[in-house]
């Protein structure tokens, strides 16, 4: 058996190779990034660099998401010693200039800059993010050397399993996944659990429209996601763990292949952990596209390669889970605070965010706002500092109407309620839910029945079957919405619409079923006047 | 004289006994408690999809499937409430609206579970409209005939061919408003090889969806007891059956 | 249905590659990957990726070979295969077109790229063309949010499209559309 | 007391539910101690009339005259009633809607079936269009109480009829209300 990983040399040694060049060149290679071009940057710096002999000068490193997508591809630029330049909408040409103007000329390009001043970055608060556009994803290297592994170092051989479970409890974190429900609680109750084979399980199965930050974590900081779980894994005294990946994200299921590879060969997983008495096995599933998966009861159906549909609870998986054993499901964006709070402490990390609703939370901010991109706040931020200040409000003289927040579960806050500060229950007692974490922002030009009807097809599409209300209710939801949108929907529509709402939220088996009227009830609560500006003014016939 | 050890419940305010790890709705059938049910068949596992079997429990806001739910000591259990009726009446209305049911032309008219049911949680009429889906029959197979139109989704017969018969010919196919029943690899019943003729999935279909060759309207008849039977038979090696089970 | 999918590994580790009757060799992929999850009845969702990267598509012949490794019911596998959006039966067209219609997308108009394609080249949304040259599909969210809306045409993401620039790019690879 | 005005209407139904009205045999003549029918298939009343207490009708509705005459039914009635299946449901008259588009069956059967001069039957103030869609009664007019069954026995129409003729609406629990 090869000797563990030295954390410390490892991190010695590469923070030593970051003065080797003066400069360092990081651009940002997520999957946003990419898709605006970042792969052809970064190949035409790498080329330049060894065209032109600079690779004593310069170094080029691929990092993860530096948040602000809307503005990408990023590329920052690092003098040894502290300055950093930020360039925004990078191309192949423009970044051959600006490497050619800042490293041989020392003249930066202050049109192309990005202020990185503004509220957007300094309003941000990054726990989880907190190494993207820093780290090189692909090097287990820059992970250790930005404190990686330390955490779970000190867990293994500094704390007994109880006592870790007791800094999350003093944390106070809650499950990022959309319930909120207290993670402590679930550790406990696997780590109670009988039997000597127990599961812990990372939810990537993000599949809340509008919502990508799991990925984020996945592709960008694969190994922080694997330390959280062998953390959770040692404390519960799990043997072994899935990682649930949506296959709709191929780059996170190569990192993280690699990603594992790589930890076990480092003595980061597998037997005897950091030479201690702990194990843990770490595989990958992959879905196949059902949003139902997400669902914990579902998402086992799935890994034990059946159909994804959810099945009744009690029994709690931490009760009987996969194959009857005990197993416990936390969300990536979850397990991805776990190394941080051990390494701060479960105090500093209750600190932050509000007294039910501790730490941060990552959202992905899209629709009508300026700054579209991945942001982390923490909890309690109000919804305006969110949308106007960081986000710099709704572009081409639009106004606010609304913030979706919550995907087809959660619902739309319109602008009365600005104000309401970020956490579980505030979002709740709106109507809508703080989900995974997808703030969609619409503008004054958006129907809202017309989003619930979107939101009704969605739940339509993705309803598993398997109960009545979810599998018949949902279609006939999306039938009334569709003749309301139309303008053939009548106040007898409106009633039964009312009423299906109810009865599919009450009745039926699965969170997915349960949440999918949320939409349209938020919707007639607060732009009610447009459901009813809509109806026909006549009797319809059918 | 049954000496499991038993817990006190409440239903709709009276207290009863129930023994420990029932269910509600075993434990309400027991007592003679009336509450509706479709996919719940005794003798196979429990699904819990229909949800006509729901009631109220305590301060819970959500309704709990009796069929699901455990009695546990002090439980307070409502069969019977004004949003119960509504409901079971609505979830009956949505059954109806999905697929192609008419009774009048049905082989199982007046011998129909979802019929009963629907008599049973008072649907008059169905608000919704009916999404009419086209649905080809199945009479492929020499001995009985699957009429997907009739198909209330509630896997009975996938349950009772794999659990009991071991066949495993019946399993759902897609999903959401997409799913329905399949046998083997999608293929007409009467080409399958796993099947073994031995026709369980039809004596508990609660609908027409499935039924003999050549029945004509309101001639079929089900024998959904005939599970219970079988799991006595097989479990306690009880062959003269109790009352209750014919 | 939970005794038959229990966890256990099929006692068939001494099967040979490639005897698939059709003899075709693409089958070897299909059987390395079973073998690497030692043909356990859990391995079911990933062998069935395997296989559709291998093929294309899913065709019945496959689902047979691969519930008759795993010594899985067809009925389960057929019912596994469909629930699942990205399991396909019928073989790709020659250039893929696929449209987010995420919230994000939404917002910003995804829903009339889907039309506007859908509308030029004939091919209803989630279908190929009935000559074969082009799939369209929808997507649930790529999770690009800040690129809105976004099509991944033949693998390429593309960001801030329109019906305009993504007929264009279609009608450059594909040709024609009226 | 007032004589009470009922009728009876035949929509796209097949005239059991009437045939099983007139089952209800000897408590006919009771029914016509206290009230009258003023408009019926079984009658021979041409025009709808105006203030009628409750209609009775059978049928859904499967093309434009059905829709028209359930309107003014409605206009002019104070309680209608579905009366059978058809009404309620849609019931048999129904079975075409999974087949889509109603042109496409007429065609089916005119035009395909017939071994020679096949020809859609069609003439403006004759042969009234067909809805896209066959409709229960309710999905076009307010419908203020429900008599299901195929047809409905006579004792369960009797009972409706009684309760009616009491002011009050006729029983919607139990076999009342079974269908097919």
């Amino acid at each position: 058996m090869a000797a563990p990983i030295d954390l410390h040399e490892v991190s010695e040694r590469e923070r030593e190779a970051r003065f080797r060049t003066r400069w360092r060149v990081k651009a940002c290679g997520s999957t946003a990034c990419i898709s605006a071009g970042a792969g052809a940057v970064i190949n035409a710096v790498e080329d330049m660099v060894e065209r032109e002999d600079m690779q004593l000068e310069v170094q080029v490193i691929p990092t993860g998401c530096m948040g602000l997508c809307s503005a990408g591809p990023l590329m920052r630029m690092m003098r040894r010693g502290g300055q950093e330049t930020d360039y925004q909408k990078v191309t192949p040409e423009l970044s051959r200039e600006i490497v050619r103007s800042h490293v041989i000329n020392e003249e930066p390009l202050p049109e192309h800059q990005l202020d990185t001043g503004i509220p957007f970055f300094t309003s941000q608060e990054r726990i989880v993010l907190a190494n993207g556009g820093i780290i090189n994803p692909d090097r287990i290297e820059s992970y250790v050397a930005h404190g990686g592994y330390s955490a779970l170092e000190k867990a293994l051989t500094t704390m007994k399993p109880k006592a870790v479970i007791d800094e999350i409890r003093t944390a106070g974190i809650r499950g990022r996944g959309g319930a909120g429900y207290p993670v402590a609680s679930k550790w406990s109750l696997l780590s109670a659990a009988a039997g000597d084979t127990k599961y812990v399980v990372a939810n990537g199965d993000e599949g809340d429209p509008g919502a990508y930050m799991d990925r984020t974590i996945m592709e960008d900081d694969p190994h922080r996601l694997i330390e959280g779980i062998a953390i959770a894994a040692y404390a519960t005294g799990a043997s072994d763990a899935y990682i649930y990946v949506r296959a709709e994200y191929p780059r996170a299921i190569e990192r993280l292949d690699r990603a594992i590879r790589v930890a076990r060969r480092n003595r980061l997983l597998g037997r005897r952990i950091l030479d201690t008495k702990f194990s843990l096995n770490v595989e990958i599933r992959i879905g196949a596209g059902a949003f139902v998966c997400g669902e914990e009861t579902a998402l086992m159906a799935s890994i034990e390669g059946r159909r994804g549909t959810p099945r009744l609870r009690p029994p709690y998986p931490t009760d009987s889970g996969l194959w009857g054993h005990p197993t416990m499901i936390n969300n990536v964006e979850t397990l991805a605070n776990i190394a941080p709070i051990i390494n701060n402490g479960g105090e500093w990390f209750a600190s932050i965010g509000t007294a039910k609703s501790t730490g941060t939370k990552v959202f992905a901010l899209a629709g009508d706002i300026t700054n579209t991109g991945l942001i982390e706040v923490p909890m309690g931020t109000p919804l305006r500092d969110i949308v106007e200040k960081i986000g710099g409000g709704v572009p081409d003289g639009g106004t606010f109407k609304a913030a979706q927040t919550g995907g087809p579960s959660g619902g739309c806050i319109p602008s009365k309620f600005l104000d309401t500060p970020v956490d579980y229950e505030s979002l709740r007692e709106l109507g809508s839910i703080m989900g995974s974490g997808g703030l969609i922002v619409m503008d004054d030009s958006q129907s809202m029945p017309d989003v619930a009807k979107f939101f009704m097809e969605f739940s339509m599409d993705e309803s598993c079957g398997k109960c009545t209300p979810c599998r018949a209710g949902t279609v006939q939801m999306h039938n009334i919405l569709q003749r309301i949108v139309d303008g053939h929907g009548t106040r007898g529509d409106l009633r039964d619409l009312e009423h299906l709402c109810t009865v599919v939220r009450d009745t039926s088996l699965c969170g997915l079923g349960q949440a999918a009227p949320n939409p349209v009830l938020s919707t007639l609560q607060y732009f009610r006047s447009e459901y009813e500006a809509l109806l026909a003014k006549e009797v319809a016939h059918g | 004289m049954d000496r499991r050890p038993t817990v006190t419940v409440h239903f709709d305010g009276v207290e009863h006994e129930a023994f420990v790890g029932e269910s509600v709705l075993e434990c309400a059938r027991r007592l003679g408690i009336p509450i509706p049910s479709l996919c719940f068949l005794e003798g196979i596992s429990v699904w819990g999809g229909c949800r006509v079997c729901v009631v109220e429990v305590a301060e819970d806001h959500r309704l709990r499937p009796a069929c699901a739910t455990t009695c546990v000591a002090d439980m307070e259990i409502k069969t019977e409430t004004p949003r119960l009726r509504a409901y079971r009446k609505s979830v009956l209305e949505l059954l109806f609206a999905e697929g192609n049911h008419v009774c009048a032309v049905c082989v199982s008219n007046g011998a129909c579970e979802l019929q009963d049911m629907a008599v049973q949680t008072g649907m008059d009429h169905v608000r919704y409209d009916p999404q009419s889906p086209k649905r080809q029959i199945d009479a492929s197979h020499p001995k009985y005939v699957f009429d997907p139109n009739r198909c209330i989704l509630c896997t009975r017969c996938v349950r009772v061919c794999d659990e009991i018969e071991g066949a495993h010919v019946w399993d759902i196919s897609y999903r959401g408003e997409s799913a329905h029943l399949i046998t083997e690899m999608n293929k007409p019943w009467g080409e399958s090889m796993s099947c073994t003729w031995c026709g369980k999935c039809v004596a508990v279909c609660p609908t027409g969806a499935l039924s003999y060759q050549g029945r004509a309207v309101g001639e079929m008849e089900h024998d959904p007891a005939m599970i219970k039977r079988l799991a006595l038979a097989r479990n306690r090696h009880e062959w003269l059956y109790p009352e209750e089970a014919k | 249905m939970s005794d038959t999918t229990t966890r256990r590994a099929a006692e068939t580790s001494g099967r040979q590659q490639g005897d698939h009757p059709s003899g075709d060799n693409r089958f070897e992929l299909v059987d390395k990957q079973l073998k690497r999850g030692r043909y356990s009845q859990d391995q079911l969702i990933e062998t069935l990726h395997v296989a559709q990267d291998v093929f294309g598509n899913l065709s019945e012949d496959i689902l047979v070979y691969v519930a008759r490794a795993l010594r899985l019911p067809p009925s389960m596998v057929y019912g596994v295969a469909t629930f699942y959006e990205l399991f396909t039966f019928d073989p790709p067209g020659d250039h893929s077109c696929t449209v987010c219609t995420g919230t994000a997308c939404f917002v910003k108009g995804a829903d009339d790229i889907v039309q506007g394609v859908s509308e030029a080249y004939d091919v209803p949304a989630g279908e190929t063309a009935a000559d074969g040259s082009l799939t369209l599909k929808t997507a649930r969210c790529l999770g690009s949010c800040g690129l809105a809306p976004v099509v991944v045409f033949d693998g390429e993401v593309l960001s801030h499209q329109n019906t305009e620039s993504t007929l264009e790019l279609v009608a450059a690879a594909v040709g024609g559309g009226s | 007391m007032t004589r009470a005005r009922i009728a009876t209407a035949w929509l796209g139904g097949c005239s059991g539910c009437h045939m099983s009205f007139l089952d209800m045999d000897e408590w006919l003549f009771e029914l016509a101690e206290v009230a009258d029918v003023v408009y019926s298939p079984i009658a021979d009343v041409k025009e709808f009339p105006q203030d009628v207490d409750v209609t009775f009708v059978e049928g859904a509705l499967a093309n434009e005259d059905n829709l028209r005459e359930a309107l003014h039914i409605r206009e002019n009635s104070r309680l209608v009633v579905a009366f059978g299946d058809c009404a309620v449901s849609g019931n048999v008259t129904a079975m075409r809607n999974p087949l889509g588009d109603p042109i496409e069956i007429v065609k089916a059967v005119y035009v395909d079936a017939p071994d020679r001069d096949g020809q859609i039957p069609e003439k403006e103030g004759i042969v009234p269009p067909l809805l896209p869609r066959v409709l229960p009664v309710h999905k076009a007019i307010r419908v203020d109480a429900f008599l299901p069954g195929c047809p409905p026995p006579a004792d369960r129409i009797q009972a409706a009829l009684e309760a009616l003729l009491e002011g009050a609406l006729p029983p919607n629990r139990g076999e009342a209300i079974r269908w097919g």
